[in-house]
């Protein structure tokens, strides 16, 4: 099996998807003859022609209207919006159209679209090049929100989510594109190839969405992550030494109840980690489910170890970043609690 | 030279409440005036036609000039029975709000020609993506009364399950895509939709309708920007009925240039027609449609016209324009032109058309009648609670479910 | 002191504000002459000029960025955005710029401007007009959210946050403009004349942002609560014969997080209400922070009561609003666990 | 006609790398050619200018037709020195970027006419809304190197505290607005501040530039309607300059009409520009300001130029376009073309240009030596993380008190 990156797993993908189903096309900024800024749509164009991976103008509005009046053609496009920063312009159409139109319609119409979208920080892209808006997303109502953490979810998440008949939007860690980077930002950079995860089959497979994996097992605690998220965790658990079990989440919606609810009710203890701001974060939802379903069962606050409720800033980017200290100083927390 | 220091400048109509109408800067050009050019025209030579206003039918009801679409009397006369319904159909279900019987209901009254000229220029096929005051498309497709009716009354044989907004209608079978709440959302979708009837080389074009007010959302701009760039299949209509609730036409920007113009900036050839007149309207319509099919791209079409009744029943506009201006408006009533047309050119009669209006309502009436007895907002049959859970997503997850129990469901 | 609506309670407090500062300005879709379609700025185009209280072109992110700009030059904006529902077209200029003017620029230039927006339903408005936006903007750090319950509140905090220098959305729940509903729909409409908080003086007031108000003591559990579902958390203990606090939050964001956690530890018992859909709304950051302060005094879960995770349908409306049966389920659950 | 069905049509440049440069089809009329018009025109009247190229350096160096702007020869050596302190600038920041001292960096070469022109012609208070390729205008308006450095830089004398993306520069005190990430936002904000200096009846006007691919976003539709609508004292400056990141100007709409023609559809009196000719740029800058000035509302302009060098540092043209485009645009280079001009008219000669060039890069250099003091990206003196809490609010609230304290501070 290759092993791949997951710009490699995404391209992949997306080949896969093209080869397989003439409906299928792909749009977005940059994404056509350059193969995108993050080259994850490189040689498409080439392989599948201009009419079927193409660039459109700056305007991310347009390029979700597009993929709507495609849709309720019958067409399954993909769009990709170059940073989940500029994903804003497009809120009303993803909102009030995207998510809404099979509710408002009586099934008649569906929008059954792709958004792709880079998402988080670590690459010193400041403040609009490094959001997680997951949370604005995960809470309207006919959206799925998928953010895998590796290549071969990458790949599975994305043929399933545009074979799904609802809009989905799939944000990919930018910081995980080349490598499962795990928040130790001075240490060397790892490749993907040293990595399981990076076993990546070239052709068909899907990964259902909703389903959460577990990233690792442990007794003592849970740990409920996504995204680049889900290798600090890991890490912060083996530097503590701590026998945690780490959730990847995969999808955010539909949630993976039963997983979590199934752990936190084995550890009694809980940590939520993600890289977005806090306040109001999907973490808030997280915590929210965890108690209602576990109460009877939790031995100390839950907490969160999240972004900053400020701006992403450039220069101080590892202080902002919810590193793996800060994720065991909590897991050493809700332990001695 | 108007002014010599800049100043905040809010544009204002001539005249409020208190004061009457006057329409007096408003000098139509003649019906016939302006030549219909051939399909393959530049944006540039078109500029006469976006800032002009084609007309056909002059004073006299005659059809004039190379725009007449030289209909025959058969389609005149069923266009003039889709406008009559759609007024019947107006009225009584205004009444039907006013009793109670829904929460809310939009009127089309004086812009009938502009949605049933087009119904009648384009195929059954091709997909229209329309706003709140194009019933008339539905109405010329030969779209069920009852349904529609339905649908406002949001009972238990709406579609759309009670769950929208009465007037929202959608019906895939009619090639008229789900109204949407959000203004202008749905320019740049029928962009998308034309866009992949491209792609599939699928010869249905489609086309869009927006207010004026509303052509100042970014929807509009993404959709003259992507039917440009792509040379969409799509016919982009703005209706221009110079009120946007209380807001006059120049608050759009409707004071220095017409809205048909934008579309010449875009390279879009781009044409204003005098609403009123369902010939124009009519050929305007087949004009663009052409040249869609033709592969020529995308058209805009701005329909001046004048919105008689209020913006809905939740409005008065008495509060914000001189009471009499509906009835003054220069370019008249679309119904009374086609009727004059019809007469003059000795296709119809006073009786015929009492006839008709006797005809229309009673099938208004009947269908009403049918429509009620599957309920209304307040009364008699209505959809299950337990359908609100359906169609957010096309399977129910786990939470929905929770939240039907939850319901008792 | 007369008794207002809130409308007139709204309409007072711009017109206080028109006459003492030559900065502020309104504006917004309809209005200028007219007064608007709630008639909250009825008389003050006539009272304060043309070129002070105007009508917009209907783009949201048009009035927001001219908000924007103002604010930047100096002025003091207050624009309204027809119903929160067409918020999203703004969403950009709200999060990517008003809310993010002042950090970026190192606190040179600031956005000192208020956005007014009609929320929530029980008007038969339909998933277009009754939508309760509020999570999205508190998950946007830079941005305040306040939420009024009653006409004394609504002046004192619109004044508050004009005055404020940084950016705050003003969400007035507009079935309470005419009267406080409780939410028995059923039951004869009450005007704001029978209601105390409809006293409000006529000349200068503000009520600090940030700050709840308990809208009545208890000792048996704590109910957090917002906007109409103040009136409706009240109604359900009423009825319930439930000895419940109820707080007014007023201001989501900031939080009154003190206020909070002093009853919550008095009553080891808490439900959030609102009227937002479930997933992602602000109810779970409440929960979060409920349990992160209060762990050891909780004696029950912590039970949401919200609007169904799918859109405000038309007819189902009360179906879908959460109303005092629902609450006073709630507060019974709680109790019993 | 060009097509007999619909099929999508996606635009693309007419050649790529492999292929060598092609500008055959491009024939810039002659300098001199359009007449300045008075201020007061209509947008019908600026037609032409809006389609055509105003360009007052011809062929030889000389300027020529009423465009001509007549500046003394210290004002056009100004510009040169301008121009050339921005060339240097560049490439000293791109090398430091290169050398790891920051993150990112993004020139503007060949497009210092388009920003040094502006900033001369305007007065130095108006209100300047850019975006991330106009370091000209605060170059132009003397705004101290250093401190243009340390931003780049992020280190502990950026007045932006590190926070953003280098050269996304600020500065109220040189009335040079915050530049946004997010593209377009910053040209409809330009028009309600200008909004707001008319309600103020304050003389000073707004000035606001968007790419042209960033044209295709709602703001840049919001920005002409408003401006429209209030009559706005605003300059809104389209910088065409061929390429938005790897897109050629088609995929914004550019193959079927100038970006200037989409203000005439708004009644907005529009001009496109040479923007490699300092001397155009100025004059319709100024012609424009007069406008805006004189109560007569805004004025679009297309600065018509080349992105010579990479979109950022991320980027790599070679991959997309022909590598030797850059040095074959028909419109030259607007530093050697000043330069032409000042040598031409007697004003200029090779030592003294030599003179500047060595005297420029070494303030260049002296600059960066103090800013390097102060810190970079990676080495030496920084901002406290304790800062990072700042400025999210006027006053700080509680949970960010307590999340600075979660962080040590
Ligand atoms: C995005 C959005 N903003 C505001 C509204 C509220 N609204 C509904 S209709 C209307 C006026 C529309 O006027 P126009 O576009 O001219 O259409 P007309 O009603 O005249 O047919 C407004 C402001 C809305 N529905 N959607
Ligand atoms: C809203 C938004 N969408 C996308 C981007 C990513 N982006 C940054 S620069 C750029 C190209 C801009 O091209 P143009 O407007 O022509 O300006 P130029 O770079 O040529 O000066 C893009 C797509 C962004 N910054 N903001
Ligand atoms: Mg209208
Ligand atoms: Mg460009």
């Amino acid at each position: 099996m290759p092993s791949m990156t997951m710009i490699q797993a995404l391209n992949s993908a997306m080949d896969v998807l093209l080869t397989k189903d003439p409906d299928i096309v792909v749009f977005g900024q940059d994404v056509g003859y350059f193969g995108g800024v993050f080259r994850c749509t490189d040689g498409l164009q080439k392989k599948h022609g201009v009419s079927r991976v193409f660039d459109t103008p700056i305007a991310e509005a347009g390029i979700l209207a597009t993929a709507v009046g495609m849709g309720a053609y019958g067409l399954r496009p993909i769009a990709e919006i170059q940073f989940a920063d500029y994903i804003y312009p497009a809120t009303d159409q993803l909102i009030s159209e995207a998510a809404r139109l099979r509710y408002r319609s009586g099934g008649e119409f569906t929008a059954p679209i792709v958004v792709r979208a880079p998402t988080g920080g670590g690459i010193f892209g400041g403040q609009t090049h490094s959001q997680s808006p997951e949370a604005l997303f995960a809470h309207v109502c006919g959206l799925k929100t998928v953010i895998p953490s590796n290549p071969y979810d990458a790949k599975g998440l994305l043929i399933a989510a545009v074979e799904d008949d609802d809009p989905v939007i799939f944000f990919e860690p930018k910081r995980l594109y080349n490598g499962p980077f795990d928040g130790f930002h001075d240490r060397p950079v790892k490749p993907w190839s040293q990595h399981a995860a990076s076993e990546v089959p070239e052709g068909y497979y899907s990964i259902p969405l909703g389903q959460a994996a577990i990233a690792r097992e442990g007794s003592a605690v849970t740990v409920i992550a996504y995204g680049t998220m889900v290798h600090v965790a890991l890490a912060s658990a083996e530097e503590e030494g701590i026998d945690a079990e780490v959730i990847d989440l995969r999808t955010i919606l539909p949630l993976d109840i039963d997983t979590i609810v199934a752990s936190v009710k084995k550890t009694g203890r809980c940590v939520v980690v993600h890289e977005a701001t806090r306040t109001g974060g999907f973490g808030g939802e997280l915590i929210a489910l965890v108690q209602e379903h576990c109460f009877y069962h939790l031995e100390a606050p839950i907490e969160r170890v999240t972004g900053w409720d400020t701006p992403y800033p450039h220069a101080l980017e590892w202080d902002y970043f919810p590193g793996p200290k800060r994720v065991g100083a909590a897991l050493r927390r809700v332990l001695e609690a | 030279m108007p002014s010599t220091s800049p100043s905040l400048h809010i544009p204002e109509p001539k005249h409020r409440p208190g004061a009457s109408h006057d329409f007096s800067d408003m000098r139509p050009p003649p019906a016939g005036l302006l030549d219909r050019p051939a399909i393959d025209i530049s944006a540039g030579q078109a500029e006469p036609l976006a800032r002009g206003l084609v007309r056909v039918l002059n004073e006299q009801g005659e059809a004039v000039g190379s725009w007449d679409p030289k209909l025959d009397p058969d389609r005149l006369r069923g266009g003039l029975k889709s406008m009559l319904t759609t007024r019947a159909y107006d009225d009584r279900m205004m009444r039907a709000q006013r009793q109670g019987k829904t929460s809310f209901y939009m009127k089309c009254t004086g812009e009938e020609a502009v949605a049933v000229g087009a119904a009648l220029a384009l195929r059954p096929d091709d997909m229209l993506f329309p706003t709140y005051r194009q019933q008339g498309l539905l109405i010329t497709r030969g779209w069920p009364l009852v349904d529609m009716m339905c649908q406002v009354l949001s009972n238990s044989r709406d579609r759309m399950k009670g769950r929208q907004l009465p007037v929202f209608y959608s019906s895939k079978e009619a090639g008229f895509f789900s109204i949407s709440g959000n203004l202008g959302t749905q320019f740049s979708q029928a962009v998308g939709w034309a866009m992949a009837a491209a792609y599939k080389k699928d010869s249905r074009i489609a086309a869009a309708w927006i207010g004026e007010g509303a052509t100042a959302e970014g929807d509009f701009h993404h959709a003259l920007t992507f039917a440009a760039v792509y040379n969409a299949p799509v016919i982009l209509n703005v209706v221009n009925n110079q009120w946007a609730i209380s807001s006059f036409q120049g608050i759009a920007g409707g004071e220095k240039a017409t809205f048909a113009s934008r579309g010449i900036g875009f390279g879009i050839p781009s044409i204003r027609v005098d609403g009123n007149d369902l010939l124009a309207v009519h050929a305007v319509t087949a004009w663009a449609a052409e040249r869609a099919r033709a592969g020529l791209g995308p058209t805009l079409i701005e329909h001046f016209t004048y919105r008689q009744a209020a913006h809905s029943t939740s409005d008065d506009p008495t509060r914000y324009r001189p009471a009499d201006e509906p009835e003054h408006w220069p370019l008249g009533d679309p119904v009374d032109r086609l009727r004059g047309h019809l007469t003059v050119s000795g296709h119809w009669s006073e009786a015929q058309h009492e006839a008709f209006i006797t005809e229309t309502s009673e099938e208004v009436r009947a269908a009403l009648r049918e429509a009620e007895s599957y309920g209304t907002l307040t009364d008699g049959p209505s959809v299950s609670p337990a359908t609100m859970f359906d169609d957010v997503f096309k399977e129910m997850p786990w939470h929905l479910r929770r939240q039907r129990q939850e319901l008792g469901y």
